[in-house]
């Protein structure tokens, strides 16, 4: 198999901010265990999927893989090579590999850059040539992302732009380094829906064009299934089940992926939903259920959930699922 | 918590007024004593000033810091460098309840004016009412206090002989001494007549010591009442048909909060005023005091005086973030 | 600094909530550095000699009335405010020189850095500042370097903690966090993109410091701990016709305090009108 | 259900409303010429993007416009009477009483000061004149109707999830048994489970108390599976008025349609949802004619030059297109 992009037991801890009084009344230090041992690969070539609700964690993990976010304990391989020891100055230089979009186009622009400063940035940034040429990079890049004229958009703010050109800026300058790897953090959702499949669209395109592998975080499963191959879904820090795209919308075994997925709307006035929906509020991710973390809520538990944490495990060829009591054939999506 | 660092605070202030008298360039010791004294005196001087051990060998710098820390928290201030030779101490005692006194008529002038300019300038944003009362904020902050001081003095004391020109009390009135706060004092002795030459003699300097911090607090809540203002919840409230009453009522208690938390500067701010104000009308404070005896290079007092107002601003934090940790729901020792 | 300046004006004059405020702003502060810079073409008198009769009233001669010493009061309104203006200037350059880079570094490293200096900062912010400034310069004795110092060092705490918040905050957003991501080294961040953000809130900070500095200079100034007499200093003016203020001579003290509170509105109103603009 | 059809069942028609803001570069015509009703224990989900005056309208009902924009023109007949001609003391009996708001943010739409209890009680005593213990066992009843639990009474705004403050906000929507909900945006800020639940207990709450829901929101499958009735949004203008059916199955005007086939269905795998060409309109200059006009792919001369009217069908729907005139 190939293993272009290895993530092994990926976790991130982060210490829990407490009251003077209380730090002085407990020595232990309490953590949010943000992501706790997510272990995947994505092969060259195709669009990964981390999907989930907030706080499972989906985004940490996107970012601890680019580095953003230092991983307490792991390994990352981009072409066999660790990206999670790497330190300073080699690290730098290899950012050039992995880059990200980012979900807020509003907030991901430096307001006092103008748009051709901001697209040639990176190129500046790893000192690849003169800045004539640069220049002309950029404008093609402008061109690649649909932003025509490039030499109009060129020179412009992005207070001048609306989300979605200004998704398109962020999408130039992620790809003008030609990276391997480009993690997107939700880059559709502060779009609007009438908008959304273009710049989908693009982003294929551009991966052909370039020859890109995608790690696409989301928390809309909707979306994901409109660009993924693969797709894990994220529960309070851990992947509970992983499995091509196909198998994962119309065989979904893992219970709480069966809740997700009923609860998406379908905009079909015909389709008749069988809702199944969880007990109760996410738990604590402090102090997290024993066993598997999903079984206080799960509708199919039984006592070995509440006392075992089940280990994700292959079901057939590229399902995996973490579940005791995986449901096959639930009768959610109709054949 | 910022309660955890009133210590630090308070040791961080004392390390700056040590640094200001120590280590800052040249010789204090030959400043204050003049360029002519007799040896021996200058060795006093420098022992006074704990410079020099019993025997006269100099003292390395941070064992005098040692010691000077350790005195302080001891409650020691040293002596006073003239007159009698006092314990800076016995003066401070003297001194800072007319200071306090000053202040808190000040300070209530101030948030009484201030909060209510503030509120109603945000409620009427954009109207001529809240560009004229931010004119007011402006113009008020920037009130020079002497000057503001002199010329009411010579419009209602000099002139039309309303008030008192300066000072504290009338000569010949007598307030037995409880606190030293004579307003206080003259009620709970029940002297009317030091009640009522107390309090006029603070009319002049609590009002224009209110009237300048107003502009401060005036600056603050409007900038408070705004954002909480353009909150959502405030809408939520008016859509539940609530009237403007019950919604500025809301408003208010949110827009305190931030005001409640900057209570330290604006406490520091409230001194400075203090200061200007006590010296104009020569009102016998922790202010008069450091001045007069910077004039005569009396350094022991002068640290003593410093350290005093760093505690007074260490205290008054405490209090604060006590205070709005019950106020506030989220927040939690 | 002048090109954000313009821009600043040329975007905002035209409409906007803060035009009134800077326009009158920029009229006092700009008429009262034209005084200062063209004092002796404005005046034929030494402000530091006699030049006349002792404590004149307003006349044709002498506009402002000369004082104690015969000395002419509108000469030294003028130089008085070269004075001021040389301390004040001085001193919160020298605050924003060492406050900024500080509050810069403090705010985007974070960890002990951060919490120690933060911790000494708010210890002297909440200090009161003309105290502090009066401490200091009794020490180290009258003069314009010295006066300038002991206001400088008040005024340091005020540009670390609004730039190190404003780093915070710009620190948290989405776009330097982009800008991590492509590689980018500490330098191109704090300075590539950082510090233009912080440039429009940095001229607002400096433009009501300086309001704030004036008083804090006059007073020094009234407590003779300024620049030594005789010297034009309009606190030090002030402080001496306080003695004459029974007798009536009431310009005395009415021409000195109306130039330093004239000269703080001033930045006061330029600083709030500034601020209007560039935080909409 | 017929959705255009004016009768006596309607709790709300609204008539050629107009709201403007001014801004310096100009007016922003939010909500221009929007003519809508909605019957009795009806849910009308009122969808548009960004820009499409959806907020705007509700906002509009309950006369909540921020300064300086404000309502131009137009009638808004609730229970018969035009609210926007009634005085200010007047419409405040009203929001609260009989028209309630649910807002986007959970987050920010309670005083973070004060108890979740209490802030029913605050509302329920200012539009009744009833005691405090009297107004506490309300808000305990309409705590435990919205699944929050009367034990929480006593609790503040940040000790609740999203999820559940924004049962807190519909308790304070139904405590005093409002004749209209306007929902506005109510589950955008929740994950979609979350989402699912409160979009049930609304369900729950019109076939216990016939509540009357107006759901404004960007999500037309939420809409489809949820409403009665549908109504479109774009640029200011209603463009489109039908039942869930026509809407969901056979829309009529090309940006309904755009944006039917721009929404996914996670259902079908294979499909590819497809988007609509163009930008989301500049609102401070819309286009001229109708404003859908530059990312359509039916425009004809006609729509560049002449703005289009809603229009009748023969089922019962209305339209704003040249195409079904």
């Amino acid at each position: 198999m190939n293993e272009f992009v290895k993530v092994v037991s990926l976790k991130k801890y982060f210490p829990v901010q407490k009251g003077a009084l209380e730090r002085l009344a407990s020595r232990t230090r309490d953590y949010v265990r943000a992501v706790d041992g997510v272990t995947f690969t994505i092969e060259k070539g195709r669009v990964m999927t981390l999907a989930g609700e907030s706080g499972s964690g989906k985004t940490t993990t996107g970012k601890m893989i680019l580095r953003l976010v230092e991983p307490t304990e792991g390994h990352v391989f981009l072409g066999g090579t660790d990206v999670a020891s790497m330190k300073g100055e080699t690290l730098r230089k290899y950012r050039r590999r992995m880059q990200m979009i980012f979900q807020d186009p509003y907030a991901s622009l430096d307001p006092r850059q103008k748009i051709g400063d901001a697209v040639s940035e990176p190129l500046r940034v790893h000192g690849i040539s003169n800045s004539s040429e640069r220049r002309q990079l950029a404008i093609q890049m402008l061109q690649k992302v649909g932003l025509t004229p490039p030499d109009d958009f060129f020179n412009l703010y992005p207070r001048n732009m609306s989300g979605g050109q200004r998704q398109r800026v962020a999408i130039a300058r992620a790809i003008i380094l030609h990276p391997d790897l480009v993690v997107a953090d939700e880059p559709v959702s502060m779009i609007d829906v009438s908008l959304r499949a273009s710049i989908l669209e693009l982003m294929l395109k551009l991966k052909a064009e370039f020859d890109l592998t995608y790690l696409f975080v989301t928390h809309d499963l909707a979306v994901a299934k409109e660009i993924s191959d693969t797709v894990a879904i994220m529960y309070m820090g851990e992947i509970v089940e992983i499995a091509s795209k196909e198998e994962l919308y119309t065989k979904p075994t893992h219970p709480y992926t069966i809740c997700l997925l009923s609860a998406v709307p379908v905009p079909d006035p015909d389709n008749v939903s069988h809702r199944i929906v969880p007990k109760g509020e996410i738990s604590s991710v402090v102090h997290p259920p024993p066993g598997c973390r999903f079984n206080p809520r799960c509708p199919f538990a039984q006592a070995v959930c509440n006392e075992k944490h089940p280990d994700l495990q292959e079901m057939r060829e590229g399902h995996s699922v973490a579940c005791f009591f995986p449901q096959e054939n639930n009768g959610l999506i109709d054949p | 918590m910022r309660m955890v660092l009133t210590l630090p605070t308070i040791l961080i202030l004392l390390t700056l007024v040590f640094l200001i008298t120590h280590v800052m360039p040249g010789d204090p010791v030959r400043s204050i004593a003049g360029m002519y004294a007799g040896e021996k005196n200058i060795l006093e001087l420098r022992h006074a000033l704990g410079l020099v051990d019993d025997k006269g060998n100099p003292i390395p710098l941070y064992i005098q810091f040692v010691n000077y820390v350790v005195k302080v928290f001891q409650g020691d201030l040293g002596n006073s460098l003239i007159w009698g030779k006092q314990p800076v101490m016995l003066e401070v005692r003297h001194y800072l309840p007319a200071t306090i006194e000053l202040t808190i008529w000040g300070f209530l002038v101030s948030i009484a004016i201030g909060l209510s300019v503030g509120v109603l300038s945000a409620y009427k944003r954009g109207t001529v009412i809240d560009h004229s009362l931010r004119i007011y904020g402006i113009v008020a902050y920037a009130l020079f206090i002497p000057w503001i001081g002199m010329l009411c003095q010579m419009v209602f004391s000099v002139k039309l002989h309303l008030l008192p020109v300066a000072g504290r009390i009338d000569p010949g009135v007598y307030i037995d001494r409880i606190t030293g706060m004579y307003v206080l004092d003259s009620i709970l002795t029940g002297n009317w007549v030091g009640f009522y030459s107390a309090i006029r003699h603070l009319i002049l300097p609590s009002l224009i010591l209110g009237i300048m911090l107003s502009g401060v607090f005036s600056r603050l809540s409007r900038n408070s009442m705004l954002e909480v203002l353009s909150q959502d919840f405030i809408t939520a409230i008016r859509a539940r048909g609530l009237p403007e009453r019950v919604v500025l009522k809301h408003a208010f208690k949110n827009a305190f909060i931030p005001i409640l938390t900057m209570m330290g500067l604006e406490f520091a701010m409230l001194l400075t005023g203090a200061m200007l104000t006590e010296t104009t009308f020569s009102w016998p404070g922790m202010g008069s005091f450091l001045i007069d005896r910077i004039a005569y290079r009396d350094y022991n007092s002068l640290q003593g005086s410093v350290v005093i107002f760093a505690i007074m601003i260490s205290v008054v934090s405490l209090i604060v973030d006590v205070v709005y940790a019950f106020i506030d729901p989220r927040i939690r020792f | 600094m002048t090109l954000e300046f313009s821009r600043l004006f040329s975007r905002v004059l035209p409409k906007g909530q803060g035009r009134g405020l800077v326009i009158a702003g920029s009229a006092i502060v700009g008429f009262i550095v034209f005084l200062a810079i063209f004092a002796p073409f404005l005046t034929a008198y030494d402000p530091t000699h006699p030049a006349g009769l002792s404590m004149v009233p307003p006349s044709a001669d002498h506009p402002m009335g000369t004082n104690t010493l015969g000395f002419d009061l509108y000469s030294r309104m003028l130089y008085g405010g070269r004075t001021i203006l040389i301390v004040v200037l001085f001193s919160t350059f020298l605050s924003m020189i060492c406050g900024m880079p500080l509050g810069l570094l403090s705010g985007y490293l974070g960890g002990v850095v951060d919490r120690s200096l933060s911790v000494v900062m708010d210890s002297i912010y909440v200090f009161p500042g003309l105290i502090l400034a009066i401490a200091m310069a009794a020490v180290l004795g009258p003069g314009i370097t010295n006066a300038a110092v002991a206001i400088a060092i008040v005024y340091i705490p005020t540009y670390f903690r609004m730039i190190r918040g404003h780093t915070l905050s710009i620190k948290e957003q989405r776009y330097i966090e982009a800008v991590r991501s492509i590689g980018a080294k500490t330098r191109t961040i704090l300075f590539g993109h950082i510090l233009p953000n912080i440039l429009p809130t940095l001229i607002v900070i400096f433009s009501l410091n300086v309001a704030d500095a004036i008083l804090t200079e006059a007073g020094l100034s009234f407590f003779g701990l300024s620049v030594p007499a005789p010297t034009p200093d309009w606190g030090y003016d002030l402080r001496a016709g306080q003695p004459f203020l029974p007798s009536g001579s009431w310009w005395l003290i009415t021409f000195p305090g109306l130039m330093i509170i004239l000269l703080a509105i001033g930045f006061s109103l330029l600083g709030d009108g500034l601020n209007e603009m560039t935080s909409p | 259900m017929n959705s255009k059809e004016v009768n006596s069942q309607n709790i709300l028609a609204i008539k050629g409303l107009k709201t403007y803001y001014p801004i310096s570069r100009g007016i922003v015509k939010a909500v221009d010429d929007v003519t809508l009703a909605v019957s009795k224990s009806e849910f009308l989900g009122l969808v548009g993007e960004s820009g499409s005056g959806k907020s705007t309208l509700g906002l509009s009902i309950l006369r909540l416009i921020p300064p300086p924009g404000r309502i131009v023109e137009g009638s808004i007949l609730f229970d018969g009477s035009d609210i926007i001609q009634i005085s200010n003391a007047q419409m405040r009996r009203l929001r609260g009483r009989k028209i309630s708001m649910v807002f986007q943010d959970p987050m920010t739409s309670l005083d973070p000061l004060m108890k979740v209890g209490d802030h029913i009680v605050e509302t329920v005593r200012w539009h009744e004149n009833i005691t405090k213990s009297e107004a506490v066992a309300r808000a305990k009843k309409a705590l435990d109707l919205v699944g929050i639990g009367s034990e929480r009474f006593q609790d503040y705004p940040h000790q609740f999830s999203g999820g559940m403050r924004q049962r807190v906000m519909i308790a304070l929507a139904i405590c005093l048994n409002s004749s209209l909900i306007i929902a506005d945006e109510p589950t955008t800020a929740l994950d979609v489970i979350v989402q699912g639940r409160v979009l049930d207990l609304l369900s729950d709450l019109r076939e216990k108390y016939g509540l009357t829901l107006m759901l404004i929101t960007h999500d037309l499958a939420a809409v489809i599976e949820r409403c009665d009735n549908v109504a479109v949004m774009y640029a200011g203008q209603l463009v489109e008025h039908g039942t869930r059916r026509q809407i969901g199955m056979d829309p009529l005007h090309p940006y309904t349609q755009g944006l039917l086939k721009s929404t996914p269905n996670i259902r079908v795998v294979s499909s590819k949802s497809s988007f609509i060409g163009g930008t989301s309109p500049d609102m401070t200059n819309p286009p001229r004619g109708c404003r859908f006009h530059p990312r359509c792919a039916f425009a004809k001369d006609t729509c560049r030059r002449e703005v289009p009217v809603l229009t009748n069908q023969n089922d019962g729907r209305t339209v704003r297109c040249f195409l079904y005139t």
